[in-house]
């Protein structure tokens, strides 16, 4: 019943307009039985608002516990290119930097073995091909490793590290995103592909508090780079901004969080110590501002989405940080909480919901941090307080 | 041949694929422009200038795709290109002249340039029909058509401040949508209904139990089987049965649907990071063109562009004028749904007289 | 044992410094036996650092199960006239002003049957009168509604309504506090007097969003008077205070809270839609600025103490409503609340628990009212919605 | 003499006891100054003027104290006066004139007038030692200990703005101290014991295994009795197991003591209503004069005294500064008692990376 030229009208809707269409993508590699089915299964899908993916089932590479998400249609007998349409998660190269080679080598393997769809990228970051036989998988994987790529994570097991541009590009990377995310990955190689975890645990390094890498929401731990010292300005360049047109008053001083940024229509004056590297001024005027010299990260534990205690915001853990290569530090942490969450947490419980769960000073003690203000927006209002015995205290120290 | 089987051996190095102009100036960029929409031009310490030309991609790409980018990155930029967090594509020029000739073929082959700055950017999405069980709703074609509507914000430079569209096909969140200016969200609205003949033979009923947050499972012996019931009541539709046994059937044409939600942010400019709070609880599937998900983003967009202040993100305005306002302004209703039940839905409460009367 | 000369050397010390000293006030009493007693017992507690009460019991005046509360020493011994040392609540009248005859009259009520000590006021509101023997309880209660008093709440009762000083001197109430309180608490008499919530409910009313009475953390029922229209401006007046140093942007415009006032050094410009009636620029220059002439209240409800769910602030339940007498929506929103709560509340679950333990929609449609933004800090930012079936909406209305 | 008992027959009517000047200008006042401190002066529309001189009180007042007042009012004021809702004592004067020399006396009977503007009023409190079971310290001699000190802020108006002291001597809060720029309160820091042998007569087991919010309780029989166990682990000295059992015993000479609390606040003025957070765990109770108590909480006020802006209560100066400074300028600690483990707690993580550092 493969198909490559059955008709799709409610697809091809999708093929008009001004947007770089999915639809002519897929219809590109039409030719592939696979694609031609998934194009039908895809316009049924479209004309009965249902999706017609069966749950998934366990699928791998030798070896590995991860990489791969097992896919089967339920439709097989109408679709049987699609029966088993699996994808496979490549881990991308840190920023997601390519040379056109190491792209024709990837779509060489794919164009081979697989469906030749992909997604440049994954949410978590990797690179996904969409749609692969049960049979092929290892086939795949052999091709992956000999031209050097290896596969992502997916399960309970330490996901993909994923980094903004960093260094490579940006003037306000305050540590080195590309040679961490790198580092931390080939570091965990063993944690990534095989599945040990309560639950899935990843990390996501942004360079300064843009954030561009949204971290904060999406990474179990998340790194963002951040300064101790001042802002740099270039006096002359401030005034260049403000006579083409930059109202700093108002787009600047009315905009900083704590008030601490004061222009007087000639100079910038910053209360340094108020500030609360936020970016702001800096991103309105990237010529003459500039995150301080003495660089570091913030350390956040906890980012997650809603499944199934409710969805959090990465919480500080380390205030300030130096972050620089081989990441002793980061790693011990890592793996302190690896050791801890591993043993205590629950089934699918994230590390977030797991220090809510066992409340933070524990987890802290546990995890050989120190508490200090910085950790919390505010101390605690309510009475319920758990002293613990200062006998017990003391031995731990 | 037989060689040894690789395993655990990692990404290639970044490092392979950086252009010389990056490693002579890695760590030591100075400045960035925006000379027009879609491109950068980074400014080295040492002087040296490199140009960034962003387009737009599906994300969903075939290989034919990424082969012609590979040509045209070969033509205009010694092969060197990447792709943005966002799922842009990104060409690293180190010689300005061959941004505009490139940017013409890219854009004659439908890849406009786009994206910096004061814009929406490409939609973070997820699998939806394509690929994943759990969909709610499509992903590439509702992303599809809302981009064609919200391109002009993509191609100019027009708006009060970034504006982060996400999507989710289920409330997995694989977008993480949660903390977005504007969230589309598939939403299932209605309990799953249960396989009970299958049930025994693929789920264990305590995990099944057990994986339910309000506690709507329970076990029970249906038509002779192990297996259980949910009651309807209790159920919030998060899916959660459903990812750990397959005999929960969760999808449903009728009640499957999408659900905005507004508000969010990430980065820590300005105000910290904050979660998208819900704006419409439910619009209905209309493939394959989602005219009510695709009016209904739009017209808030519109609202905030005509009303914001320069640099106020979509949270911050409605911070600034009040959810009261929001909701008056862009007309949607205010119902029981926005109130929030569940955990710490008491923090949510307005405890204060603060009111704008 | 008991003993009215006894050495208190600890307590002496009280006697000193500036302050009023409540020893001073025990002393001035101390010829009675029971105040001799309570002088001992009190001298034992500072110096063992423990109190000497028993656990209370109940005790009360006929046909009432609130206003008394028992309390028995633990070493009746050695303290026997304090052996039994209860409480009376006398409800104050509104705004807890007095005639100097008034005050005359209760002192002479306890002069004859108590230790003549009392608290003015307790923290409800109530006078206090400490210390009561159980067999004087009825002859107290009857002297005192013979001079017009009577006993105000305890146990899982309506508590005694008390109020804010309001028209009776305020120049910013927006509604009569002392009349709604009054009312309210004539109206309720047997709510009061006679326990059966799940537990206690108290009212608070303030005339303006100063809350003197602190109604929005102490109450069950806080009510906030506020307006709808323009803040009144004297012009003059406004000058007259930025010359005799009122630094206006600093002190005021950068205060409010909406950033809607402005100053240009000659007038005053508020944006009266985006004022959210905090009163600060009000507070500061009395003379010159007013509240609105359309003048209402907010209802917000849940206020409380921790426990035990932890510390509520009240949340707000009607933005706005004209507070008139006679009150007939706020009686009917109470006994609504009172209906649903007495129905379904737990034992010792106050109202504020209640609604945080129902939802907050389920409430307001059991207690008729439609919900509105101003509820909210913000919309929901979970996912979990329950969704209603359309048809037992439908039925609702 | 042989009446029909009376009953619900409320309080007596506030209108019996206005002064005349109150009731002909009811709900028209049209401003009020502060000629000097003690002293409100409230014109009415009419242009009359009330004049309330305001003094301080224990609050525990003997019937002795209470005439003499009655008698002063008398006096100056034709009988007429009120208290506070701090339990401070105001009379009403019609006649400015006599103001001073009613103030003359009342000081020399050691009243001091005082508590308006950006003072510390009156400290709310409790009943502590004096007459409640669940004290874990006293309320008078605390408060009277402070007041000794800081009486100069309650005679002056030298402070940046309103400080509102509360007390309370357990957690029931009965002071009401959540809300307050700096709490006073008692607490109980062991786990009670129980007296098994009486509790099997006075309390419901299961009653009371249902007060612990905790879940610390549990049924057990000891020595032949139906009694409860206590989980020392799981306990946080509540107290509701003890207001529901009076066989649980929690005062304890050598546990009990006092902890601090700052920055809530109540009014809507500038910021909205919020609670006080805990500034010191514990302080031991020292009486007759609680002396690390007064020092901590003069300490507080002083360095807040000096560094606040003008209308920058407690709470909002910490805004300002940020937590990490609070700790360092007072020199308490930041301890694991500090970060929050109740039903909310994880709202309390700070969730950016907006930090001073
Ligand atoms: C492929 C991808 C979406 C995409 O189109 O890009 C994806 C796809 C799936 N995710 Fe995801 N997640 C993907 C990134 C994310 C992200 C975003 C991120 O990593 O930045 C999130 C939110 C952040 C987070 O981790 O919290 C995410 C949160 C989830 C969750 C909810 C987790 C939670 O704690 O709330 C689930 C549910 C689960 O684990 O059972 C989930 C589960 C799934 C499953 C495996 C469905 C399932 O029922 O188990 C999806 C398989 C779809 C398919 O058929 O291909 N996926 N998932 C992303 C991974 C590609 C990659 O490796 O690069
Ligand atoms: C290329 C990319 C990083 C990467 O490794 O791929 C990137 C690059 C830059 N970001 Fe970003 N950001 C990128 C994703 C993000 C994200 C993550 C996301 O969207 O999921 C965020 C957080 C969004 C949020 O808060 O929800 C992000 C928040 C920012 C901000 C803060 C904006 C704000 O006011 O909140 C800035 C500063 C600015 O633009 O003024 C910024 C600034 C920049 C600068 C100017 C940094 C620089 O000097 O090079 C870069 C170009 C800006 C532009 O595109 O407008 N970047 N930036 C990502 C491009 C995505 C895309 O294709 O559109
Ligand atoms: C006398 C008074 C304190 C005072 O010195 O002024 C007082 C005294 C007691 N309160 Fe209270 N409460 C008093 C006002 C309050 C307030 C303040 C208020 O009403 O504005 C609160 C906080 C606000 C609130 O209601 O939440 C308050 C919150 C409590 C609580 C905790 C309630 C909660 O939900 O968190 C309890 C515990 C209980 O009910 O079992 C309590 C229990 C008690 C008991 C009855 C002790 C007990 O274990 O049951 C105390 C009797 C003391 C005694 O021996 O005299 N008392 N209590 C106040 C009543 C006097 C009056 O009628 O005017
Ligand atoms: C007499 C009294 C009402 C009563 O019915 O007894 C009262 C009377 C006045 N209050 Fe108050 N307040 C009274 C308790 C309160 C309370 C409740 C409390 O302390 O428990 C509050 C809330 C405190 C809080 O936020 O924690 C309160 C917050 C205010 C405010 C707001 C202050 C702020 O900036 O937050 C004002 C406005 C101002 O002072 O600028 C105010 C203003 C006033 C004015 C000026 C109103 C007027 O025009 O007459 C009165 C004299 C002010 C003064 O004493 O400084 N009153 N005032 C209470 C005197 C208590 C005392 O003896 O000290
Ligand atoms: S997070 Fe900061 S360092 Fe990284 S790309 Fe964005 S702006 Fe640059
Ligand atoms: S980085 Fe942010 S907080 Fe710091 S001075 Fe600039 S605007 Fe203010
Ligand atoms: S959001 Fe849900 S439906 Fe969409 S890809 Fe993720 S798990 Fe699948
Ligand atoms: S969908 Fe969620 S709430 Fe409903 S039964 Fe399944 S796990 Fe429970
Ligand atoms: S609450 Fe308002 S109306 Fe009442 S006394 Fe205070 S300032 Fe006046
Ligand atoms: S009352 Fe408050 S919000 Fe309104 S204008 Fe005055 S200061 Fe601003
Ligand atoms: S706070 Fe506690 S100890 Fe003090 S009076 Fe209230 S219940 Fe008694
Ligand atoms: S004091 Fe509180 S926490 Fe401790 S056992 Fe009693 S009820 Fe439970």
């Amino acid at each position: 019943m493969s198909d490559t030229t059955r008709e799709t009208p409610l697809l091809d809707e999708l093929e008009k307009g001004p947007w770089p269409s999915f639809i002519k993508e897929i219809k590109k590699e039409r030719e592939r039985p696979m694609v031609g089915d998934l194009l039908g299964l895809l316009e049924r899908s479209y004309g009965e608002r249902v999706g017609h993916w069966k749950h998934g089932g366990l699928v791998g590479v030798m070896g590995y516990g991860g990489g791969v998400i097992g896919r089967y249609s339920d439709l097989p007998e109408e679709f049987p290119s699609v029966a088993e349409f699996h994808t496979i998660r490549v881990n991308q190269p840190s920023g997601l930097f390519y040379s056109s080679d190491a792209l024709r080598t990837l779509c060489n393997i794919w164009d081979k073995h697989g469906s030749g769809l992909t997604n440049m990228h994954g949410s978590t970051g990797d690179i996904v091909f969409l749609g692969c036989r049960t049979e092929a998988l290892e086939e795949v994987f052999s091709e992956l490793t000999e031209a050097g790529f290896d596969l992502g994570g997916s399960g309970s097991d330490l996901r993909t590290p994923s980094c903004c541009v960093g260094p490579g590009r940006c003037e306000w990377a305050c540590y080195d995103t590309l040679d961490i995310c790198n580092d931390i990955t080939q570091s965990f190689q063993d944690e990534l592909h095989r599945p040990m975890f309560p639950y899935k645990y990843k990390f996501k390094f942004a360079g300064c508090p843009n954030d561009c890498v949204a971290s904060v929401a999406r990474s179990d731990c998340s790194i963002i780079g951040t300064w101790k010292d001042d802002i740099q300005i270039k006096a002359d360049e401030v005034l260049a901004y403000a006579n083409n047109g930059v109202d700093i008053e108002k787009e600047i001083c009315q905009l900083c969080p704590t008030g601490c940024i004061s222009w007087d229509g000639k100079a910038l004056d910053i209360d340094n110590g108020e500030c609360v590297k936020c970016m702001h001024c800096i991103n309105v005027m990237p010529k003459a501002l500039a995150p301080g010299k003495e660089r570091g990260a913030t350390i956040l534990i906890g980012g997650k989405a809603p499944i199934i205690g409710g969805a959090l915001l990465a919480a500080v853990m380390v205030p300030f940080i130096e972050m620089e290569a081989p990441y002793e530090d980061l790693k011990e942490l890592t793996e302190a909480i690896w050791d801890f969450w591993g043993e205590h947490g629950k089934n699918r419980e994230r590390v977030g919901e797991f220090i809510q769960r066992v409340g933070l000073s524990n987890f802290l003690d546990e995890i050989g941090l120190e508490p200090v203000p910085e950790m919390v927006v505010h101390p605690r209002t309510n009475p319920y307080i758990f002293f613990v015995d200062e006998d017990e205290e003391d031995d731990d120290e | 041949m037989n060689k040894q089987r690789k395993t655990d051996i990692g990404p290639p190095h970044y490092e392979k694929f950086l252009p010389p102009i990056i490693k002579k100036n890695y760590g030591k960029w100075a400045y960035h422009e925006v000379p027009e929409q879609g491109v950068l031009v980074h400014t080295a310490e040492s002087g040296d200038k490199l140009y960034s030309l962003r387009v737009a991609s599906s994300r969903l790409l075939s290989i034919a795709t990424i082969r012609l980018f590979a040509d045209l990155a070969d033509k205009y930029c010694d092969g060197y290109l990447r792709f943005t967090t966002r799922n842009n594509v990104e060409f690293l020029l180190s010689d300005g002249a061959k941004v505009a000739p490139l940017r013409a073929e890219l854009e004659a082959e439908g890849y406009p340039a786009g994206g910096i700055g004061n814009a929406i950017s490409n939609i973070v999405h997820t699998q939806g029909w394509v690929h994943c069980h759990s969909a709610a709703t499509d992903a590439s074609g509702v992303v599809k058509s809302l981009m064609d509507e919200l391109m002009p914000h993509f191609t100019n430079m027009d708006l009060p401040a970034k504006m982060r569209v996400a999507f989710a096909c289920c409330l997995n969140m694989c977008g993480a949508v949660h903390c977005s200016d504007i969230a589309v969200l598939g939403v299932h609205t209605r309990a799953p209904r249960i396989d009970h003949n299958e049930l025994p033979k693929v789920c264990e009923v305590p995990s099944l139990v057990a994986s339910c947050p309000t506690g709507a499972i329970r076990p029970a012996t249906v038509d002779g089987n192990q297996s259980v019931t949910i009651e309807e009541g209790q159920c919030m539709y998060c899916g959660n049965c459903y990812t750990v046994c397959p005999s929960v059937k969760i999808n449903n044409p009728e009640s499957d649907g999408i659900s905005i939600w507004v508000g969010g942010k990430v980065s820590n400019a300005r105000r910290e990071p904050t979660f998208s709070k819900l704006a419409i609880p439910f619009l209905p599937n209309n493939p394959p063109r989602w005219p009510e998900v695709v009016e209904a983003v739009t017209g808030i967009v519109n609202i905030w562009k005509d009303n914001a202040n320069k640099h106020e993100r979509l949270g911050e305005w409605i911070d600034r004028i009040g959810w009261s306002r929001f909701f008056e302004m862009t007309g949607i209703p205010f119902t029981r749904y926005h109130i929030d039940d569940f955990t710490h839905a008491g923090e949510t409460y307005k405890r204060s007289a603060q009111i704008r009367q």
